[in-house]
């Protein structure tokens, strides 16, 4: 994370004392300490439990990047982000499940964001149906172990089909054997080359549009994606079309995630009645994590480069960025597969997290709301993408949910008193468009912009009164140049 | 509907007329401009897109003569041919009406309106009010249709372009120089606010959501006209009589106030240029207001007759014909108003024919209609890049 | 950078919140009772969600006397599950988290049910599923996993069954491609035509208002039936286009179809359809029509489809409840009311007698043909039964066999 | 020759706005194309570097055929450009504008990209160095990290031209460099034309219309009107060409009182 840089020279005085790495660190230590401190804080039982959790589940879960903001000396900082990630993260999580299972949908859409972000942010590609890729990994982990009566499952090409099987040659029993131990990382590959390959064939006849036909064409595809997966259930089962594929495997589950489960949670005094349930998702948050952190990686990486440079080039002006040499379409495509790419990986981790993917997982709106984490992070900033993600996945999935359930214990503690037609659980929706509306109306660049976005911002009034328009000409008969000198 | 775009060419069996004396003084008549030439566009695309669909049809079934058993697919085109074009065209004006929402707002602000679609929802939804409040004062049957109907189209367009004009205002006039993409996620949360809004108002006021026009049970609309096509007889149903009209005499409208108004005027310079014109004296702001309330009175009008002929609306029910109607605009090429009328009438057309059709290929099935449109429009892209009617973007370098 | 702004907004906001926390002192005792519902409240499909979220609350405010006697508070917490299935199973991470939910009645949509459940299973809560008729919803063979409506492979047979009984020889299947819907129309199809009924055409569409065209190929071949698997916003707008284009034959729809609403939308034209259902009319049935009116009463409108599977979810919740408690003296674990869940047998509910088989599908569904009588919504509890079947579950039907052996 | 047309063709709908023209320029020369607006010199210039598909004719360049390629070939074969309206990647610093230059000679592989390896290294430090080396030769020291749509006029033409020349190119097509320049700018751009030359050894051709700088630096000058070219040679022979005269005198009559003091 060494290209998370410091803060930008401090104007007031808060901030010249913030900027200094000691109290930087100690900061940020303060701040980690006293979020872990709410959340244990919390107490199920009380009235105002829901208010409660939906203010402290942000506090805690922007830590990593309160962390990686601040400035601070780049070992402590590593050393804190490690210690929050494999320790406190994981502690936390044991005690209160829910943000364990926030934490992985968090990995799982900030990945999202940043793979649509290299081509939307990066490249400036308006792709509306990135969602299209993401069914494509998600749907190749799903046929290759899902029970689910498919062409598949019938032909015994599947996973479950020879692990069921008590009868194996040896050949087989060695292909259970890998299956059991790696096929998880081996189609997680497979989910990063086919997603990958499916967005170069998207990309090759269609580059050529200009943006707000791209969009339209990029969302028909889709659509066109799931109204396939939806219907390719006949003549042959190949998804088993609206039913959809259930009791998809899990990657296996390494024997000592239950035993630090188990011990974590008797050091905290608690109950855990299965173990090997938290253990999995811990697993699922490992994967995440470490998915997440390498796409970071990658991002910052492919920007820092001639890759990087060359879509920032066309993102500005595709006439002069090709005049310079920057092939468009090969170009345009590596944006397209990239971004595809990391929506195919991310797509076979969902699958075996949710154990269950139908067509309907896979919407225009999934586009969208992928779209609005990039757009109200801010486009092309990576750390923006990830803030992005992070607040509208809890918005969406804790923020709201707990503002009813709130709504809803007071109105059970009788202290207040909604019409049913008001019910609080039914207008998420609601709040959740004022909540774009105005963060985008208040934040017009994003939350975080890219530092360029942020000066155009700055000077947007003058950039109207650079000479863009060709000059007026014909200077000979002026200076009288012609005929004599 | 720009009078250039189809305008007679050199070189045509018609040059003798075209060349006459008579003619030339006609044609600059309004007229002609405004009357004659629309309607024989809209002819014209009805005419070809008919003729050509139904040909690709019969070539199916000439290639494919018994894609089922006891089927035989020419039988059935000829036995369906009159109700899928009367449906093709009744939907395809719905479309194009809204496409021109899209259209217009992109011609000023190049920019895709999301919450167009419920703008489309928010007119089917006061056309039902106004019918409803009608119907529960109890004087719904005593007023003659067609009042009815015009009154129905005015208070639904009307309210819906004055909300076009006040989301405009409060949500994307703000962000006029913000990167192109913000717009498109206010407008993404405009539309979840719309559909929550008119779903938390019907349900105090109504304590429902499905709103079913109380049109039903009156004879005019309800009654469908017998029509008989050689040896069959069609049913055409009224309303979509009352689409077909309403949305002509709304299209002449709007091409007259485009092309032969002042406002217009203004209107289209500042699709071409809009620091420009805003320095030529054209009052911008109120320009791109009036842009809105248009393009808004078109889909909610659009909505009005959509629920008057499909009978029954919900708060959710814009964004199937959103979606139709902004690839329609596309297909016609975005930002030309006569690309959004003929985008729309080839969607709704293609449409019905694939509808009606594709049930007697089972391996296919109406299940791929959205497929194959969009395969349409993609395959139309490639090799037009800017749509059917779209002018061609040669960047000048 | 705006990060620390919002830090500093965030950390004070969290203290306060925390401090009026600890100074609003924990109001609940041990002796809270949570029932939770997941059903979609908001978009589209919330109609219905709603509907099943209301028929839960109508429930709990009626039958949970006993266990107040007892000297529980019950209190009910609905989700909205957005008919997503994140949103599904973030949601039954957060139910789940909370010791005092016993009991989910839940979802609408198999495509959130399926991956929720996983979840509650692994924590052994019980979830009693009102509409989810998919069979991999009880095939799973889940202790903790039950539903009270009927099945999609045996609702979709009885509607053909009561077809080729009328004498029906040609039928038009239409669906509208969810997995309900699509299920429901395939196990009519797949019956339909192994008793002779020849399918004209079996077709999907998510269009739900516009059947102009749809509606064409279905006249040209004037099949005598049209079956439409969907739920009744789509089907009743489906008929009453079909109706004004002159179709005459007759029509049949699933479950999805019994709501006043399918009468308001198509009117007249709703005459005489036929819908095959687990709820009887509450014209018939005493208790359904107390529970019309109880729920009209307080809510404003009719209940939807699926509300009444919703009350007898509830109410084997809280009778399995009621019954651990007196087992084990106390509070029960959410085992032992999954134990006691599973265990319900004879059960007199708005929707026919319910014992619950291993898998969690009552052993023996009562399957009605019903016919709509009149095209006035409020002439909607008077459609009459036409047909009544009974039908044993796969599990229930598999050991019969194996009891009486093939002679 | 370096850079040999044959016979051009290019027509827009009805409008021929290059026809038949023939050109060649020689290798280490500074020559012009002049001619009045609308005489088809930017198509001109659109048309060697391939953002224009020529109708008929040839190109060849440096022993090799054109027709065909794409710009960014065209960029790889030798030929550089600048744009008569600025385009600049206006939300990128002037350093990384000219690091876009450099595209066309770099071995871009993602292997390496992703991995750091030390070729991948090795190369952006070339490319940093050589963008600085630039940065100097253009005059623009000190301005590396600024964005470069916020540089003044002046400067934005000369990374335009810096950026050009980051691809190494043997062949440099300014497009009315100097155009809204004072004189004294003007002097200055000459001399560094002068210099891309002799120094970098990179042939350099203008379109112009400041007859000071056009016949104070060419070698060569060639004229077209209405898309033909009707004169070249000499700046001397240019001058004396009566031809050329009554192109520029036929519009004065039009032209009126436009001027090239609109200095940004």
């Amino acid at each position: 994370m060494a290209t998370v840089s410091a803060m930008t020279p401090a104007k007031t005085g808060f901030r010249e004392i913030l900027s200094r790495p000691a109290v930087g660190l100690a900061v940020a230590i303060l701040y980690v300490v006293v979020a872990v401190l709410f959340v244990f804080m919390l107490d199920r039982r009380s009235l105002w439990y829901p208010l409660a959790s939906l203010v402290i589940a942000p506090i805690f879960l922007l830590s990593p990047l309160v962390v990686a903001s601040l400035s601070m000396p780049r070992i402590a900082r590593i050393v804190l982000l490690v210690v929050m990630f494999a320790v406190v993260m994981p502690v936390v999580g044991i005690s209160n499940p829910p943000y364990l299972e926030l934490a992985v949908q968090i990995s799982i859409f900030a990945g999202l964001a940043l793979g649509l972000n290299i081509v939307v942010g990066f490249a400036g590609l308006l792709d509306l149906g990135y969602v299209a890729f993401f069914a494509v990994g998600a749907y190749l982990w799903g046929m290759a172990t899902s029970p689910s009566e498919t062409i598949f499952t019938e032909n015994a090409w599947t996973v479950s089909y020879w692990a069921s099987n008590p009868d194996l040659s040896p050949l087989a029993a060695g292909f259970v054997a890998f299956v059991q131990s790696g096929a998880f990382f081996f189609v997680m590959f497979i989910g990063i080359a086919a997603a990958g390959l499916v967005g170069v064939l998207l990309g090759l006849p269609v580059l050529r549009l200009r943006g707000d036909y791209l969009a339209i064409v990029t969302l028909g595809f889709g659509e066109v994606i799931r109204i396939f997966a939806r219907n390719l259930d006949s003549p042959i089962n190949f998804t088993n079309g609206a039913q959809g594929l259930r009791n998809i495997a899990a990657p296996p589950l390494p024997g000592f995630y239950i035993s630090f489960t188990e011990s974590i949670a008797s050091v905290l005094g608690l109950r855990v009645d299965n173990p090997a349930v938290l253990a999995k998702q811990l697993l699922f948050y490992t994967i995440g994590l470490v998915l997440l952190f390498v796409i970071i990686l990658v991002c910052f990486r492919l920007k820092d480069s001639v890759i990087g440079r060359a879509w920032t080039a066309i993102r500005e002006d595709e006439i002069a960025a090709i005049a310079m040499g920057v092939p468009l379409v090969r170009m345009k495509l590596l944006a397209f597969a990239s971004g595809a790419a990391f929506a195919g990986a991310i797509g076979v981790l969902y699958a075996a997290k949710q154990t269950f993917i139908d067509p309907q997982s896979f919407i225009l709106l999934q586009s969208i709301t992928i779209l609005a984490m990039v757009i109200v992070g801010g486009m092309g900033n990576v750390k923006g993408v990830v803030l992005g993600a992070m607040i509208i996945t809890l918005v969406e999935l804790h923020t709201l949910p707990n503002l009813s359930l709130q709504l809803n214990a007071l109105r059970n503690a009788g202290q207040l008193n909604i019409p049913t037609q008001l019910d609080p659980a039914k207008y998420q929706p609601l709040v959740f468009g004022f909540v774009l509306v105005l963060m985008m109306l208040f934040r017009p660049a994003g939350l975080l912009p890219e530092k360029s976005r942020r000066l155009e911002l700055m000077e947007r009034n003058e950039d109207d009164e650079l000479p863009k328009e060709e000059p007026i000409s014909d200077a000979v008969l002026v200076d009288g140049s012609v005929p004599q000198e | 509907m720009s009078s250039e775009s189809l305008s007679p060419r050199q070189g045509g069996l018609l040059d003798p007329l075209i060349q006459s004396e008579a003619w030339q003084r006609f044609s600059h008549t309004g007229f002609y401009r405004f009357i004659v030439f629309p309607i024989g566009q809209i002819i014209v695309f009805i005419v070809a897109a008919t003729v050509f669909l139904t040909a690709l049809a019969y070539l199916v079934a000439l290639l494919i003569p018994e894609p089922r058993p006891n089927i035989v697919l020419s039988d059935q085109i000829s036995r369906q041919l009159p109700g899928m074009v009367i449906s093709g065209i009744s939907i395809g004006f719905v479309y194009a009406m809204v496409a021109l929402g899209y259209t217009l707002v992109y011609g000023v602000l190049k920019f895709i309106n999301f919450a167009h679609s419920e703008i489309f929802m928010f007119g089917s939804v006061i056309g039902f009010a106004f019918m409803n409040f009608l119907s529960s004062a109890g004087v719904l049957a005593d007023w003659n249709p067609v009042v009815l109907v015009i009154a129905t189209i005015l208070i639904s367009g009307i309210a819906s372009g004055l909300l076009a004009v006040l989301i405009e205002r409060v949500a994307y006039k703000p962000l006029r120089n913000a990167p192109r993409l913000v717009p498109l996620i206010t407008a993404i949360g405009i539309s979840f606010i719309l559909q929550d809004v008119v779903r938390a108002l019907a349900s105090i006021t109504i304590n429902d959501f499905n709103l079913t026009y109380p049109t039903r049970n009156i004879a005019f609309f309800q009654n469908p006209i017998p029509v008989v096509i050689g040896t069959n007889e069609v049913r055409v149903r009224m309303t979509s009589i009352i689409i077909v009209i309403a949305a002509v005499i709304m299209l002449l409208a709007l091409n007259y106030f485009v092309n032969g108004t002042k406002a217009g005027r203004g209107i289209r310079a500042i699709s071409m240029d809009q620091a420009t014109s805003g320095l030529m004296g054209i009052p911008v702001n109120l320009m791109i207001s009036l842009t809105f309330f248009i393009g808004g009175a078109f889909g909610g009008a659009a909505g009005a007759l959509f629920g008057l002929n499909v009978g029954n609306v919900t708060p959710y029910i814009g964004f199937i014909p959103g979606l139709k109607a902004f690839t329609a605009a596309v297909l016609g090429g975005i930002g030309n108003i006569t690309g959004a009328l003929l985008g729309g009438l080839l969607i709704g057309m293609i449409e019905a024919f694939l509808n009606g059709l594709l049930p007697y290929f089972p391996a296919i099935g109406i299940r791929y209609t959205d497929i194959i449109t969009f395969g349409i429009l993609i395959a139309v892209l490639i090799f037009r890049p800017s749509g059917l009617l779209g002018e061609r973007v040669d960047e000048k370098v | 950078m705006k990060l620390n702004k919002v830090v500093g907004l965030l950390s004070s906001a969290a203290l306060a919140t925390a401090l009026s926390v600890s100074l609003v002192a924990a109001q609940d005792g041990d002796n809270v009772i949570r029932i939770a519902s997941q059903t979609p409240l908001s978009g589209p499909q919330s109609v219905l969600g709603v509907s099943m979220s209301n028929a839960v609350r109508l429930a709990i405010d009626e039958l949970s006397q006993p266990l107040v006697d007892m000297g529980y508070t019950v209190e009910y917490v609905p989700f909205d599950d957005q008919a997503t299935p994140e949103v599904g199973v973030s949601n039954a991470q957060q139910i789940v988290a909370d010791p005092s939910i016993l009991a989910v009645v839940g979802h609408l949509n198999s495509g959130v049910a399926i991956p929720s459940s996983e979840v509650y299973n692994e924590n052994d809560l019980v979830m009693i599923s009102p509409a989810n008729t998919n069979p991999a919803i009880t095939d799973r063979g889940y202790a903790t996993v039950n539903r009270v409506c009927g099945r999609d492979d045996l609702q979709g047979p009885t509607g053909a069954n009561y077809a080729a009984e009328l004498g029906i020889t040609s039928a038009y299947v239409l669906h509208d491609t969810t997995a309900y819907g699509q299920g429901v129309a395939e196990y009519f199809q797949d019956e339909a035509e192994r008793l002779g009924i020849t399918v004209l055409g079996f077709e999907g569409t998510e269009e739900a208002s516009n059947f102009d065209a749809i509606i064409q190929p279905i006249l040209a071949q004037s099949p005598e039936l049209i079956y439409f698997g969907g739920i009744y916003s789509q089907t009743a707008a489906f008929l009453a286009q079909a109706r004004a284009a002159g179709y005459e034959g007759l029509f049949m729809g699933p479950d999805g179809t019994d709501s006043t609403e399918f009468a308001a939308i198509a009117g007249d034209a709703a005459v005489g359809t036929l819908y095959t259902t687990v709820a009887g009319p509450a014209s018939i049935y005493p208790n359904a029509a107390a529970f019309i009116e109880s729920y009209t009463e307080a809510f404003g409108e009719g209940p939807q489809p699926f509300a009444a599977q919703s009350y007898d979810s509830t109410a084997i919740a809280l009778q399995a409840i009621q019954a651990a408690i007196e087992s084990t003296g106390g509070l029960p674990s959410r085992a032992d009311v999954a134990a006691a869940v599973r265990a319900t047998a004879d059960y007199e509910g708005l929707t026919g007698t319910i014992t619950f088989d291993a898998n969690g599908d009552p052993e023996i569904g009562l399957y009605y043909v019903i016919e709509v009588v009149s095209g006035d919504p409020a002439e909607w509890s008077n459609n009459s039964i036409i047909a009544t079947l009974e039908i044993p579950s796969p599990l229930t039907a598999a050991a019969m066999a194996e009891a009486t052996p093939a002679s | 020759m370096l850079l040999k047309v044959n016979n051009l063709v290019k027509s827009f709908g009805g409008i021929r706005a290059v026809r038949d023209v023939t050109i060649g320029i020689s290798e280490g020369s500074i020559s012009s194309i002049i001619g009045p607006n609308g005489a088809g010199k930017t198509t001109f210039f659109n048309l060697l570097t391939g953002i224009y598909k020529p109708d008929q004719g040839s190109i060849d360049f440096n022993g090799r055929s054109l027709i065909g390629l794409r710009p960014d070939q065209v960029n790889k074969a030798g030929i550089a450009r600048t744009f008569q309206s600025i385009r600049l990647f206006g939300n990128m610093t002037v350093l990384e504008n000219i690091m876009v230059g450099t595209h066309s000679r770099l071995h871009i592989s993602l292997p390496h990209t992703l991995l750091r390896t030390r070729r991948f290294k090795e190369q952006e430090r070339l490319v940093q160095e050589k963008a600085s080396m630039l940065l100097k030769f253009a005059g623009l020291s000190g301005k590396g990290d600024e964005l470069s749509k916020n540089l003044p006029y002046g400067d934005q033409r000369r990374i335009e031209i810096a950026r050009a020349l980051a691809s190494d190119p043997k062949l440099i097509l300014l497009d009315e460099p100097t155009a809204g320049m004072n004189p004294q700018e003007s002097a200055e751009a000459m001399s560094l034309f002068r210099k891309i030359r002799d120094e970098l050894g990179i042939t350099v051709v203008l379109i112009e219309h400041d007859m000071r700088v056009v016949m104070g630096i060419s070698e060569h000058i060639d004229v077209l009107d209405y898309g033909q070219k009707i004169a070249e040679g000499t700046p001397e022979e240019i001058r004396a060409n009566p031809r050329v005269v009554e192109a520029y005198l036929g519009r004065r009559a039009m032209g009126g009182g436009a001027n090239n003091d609109s200095a940004a």
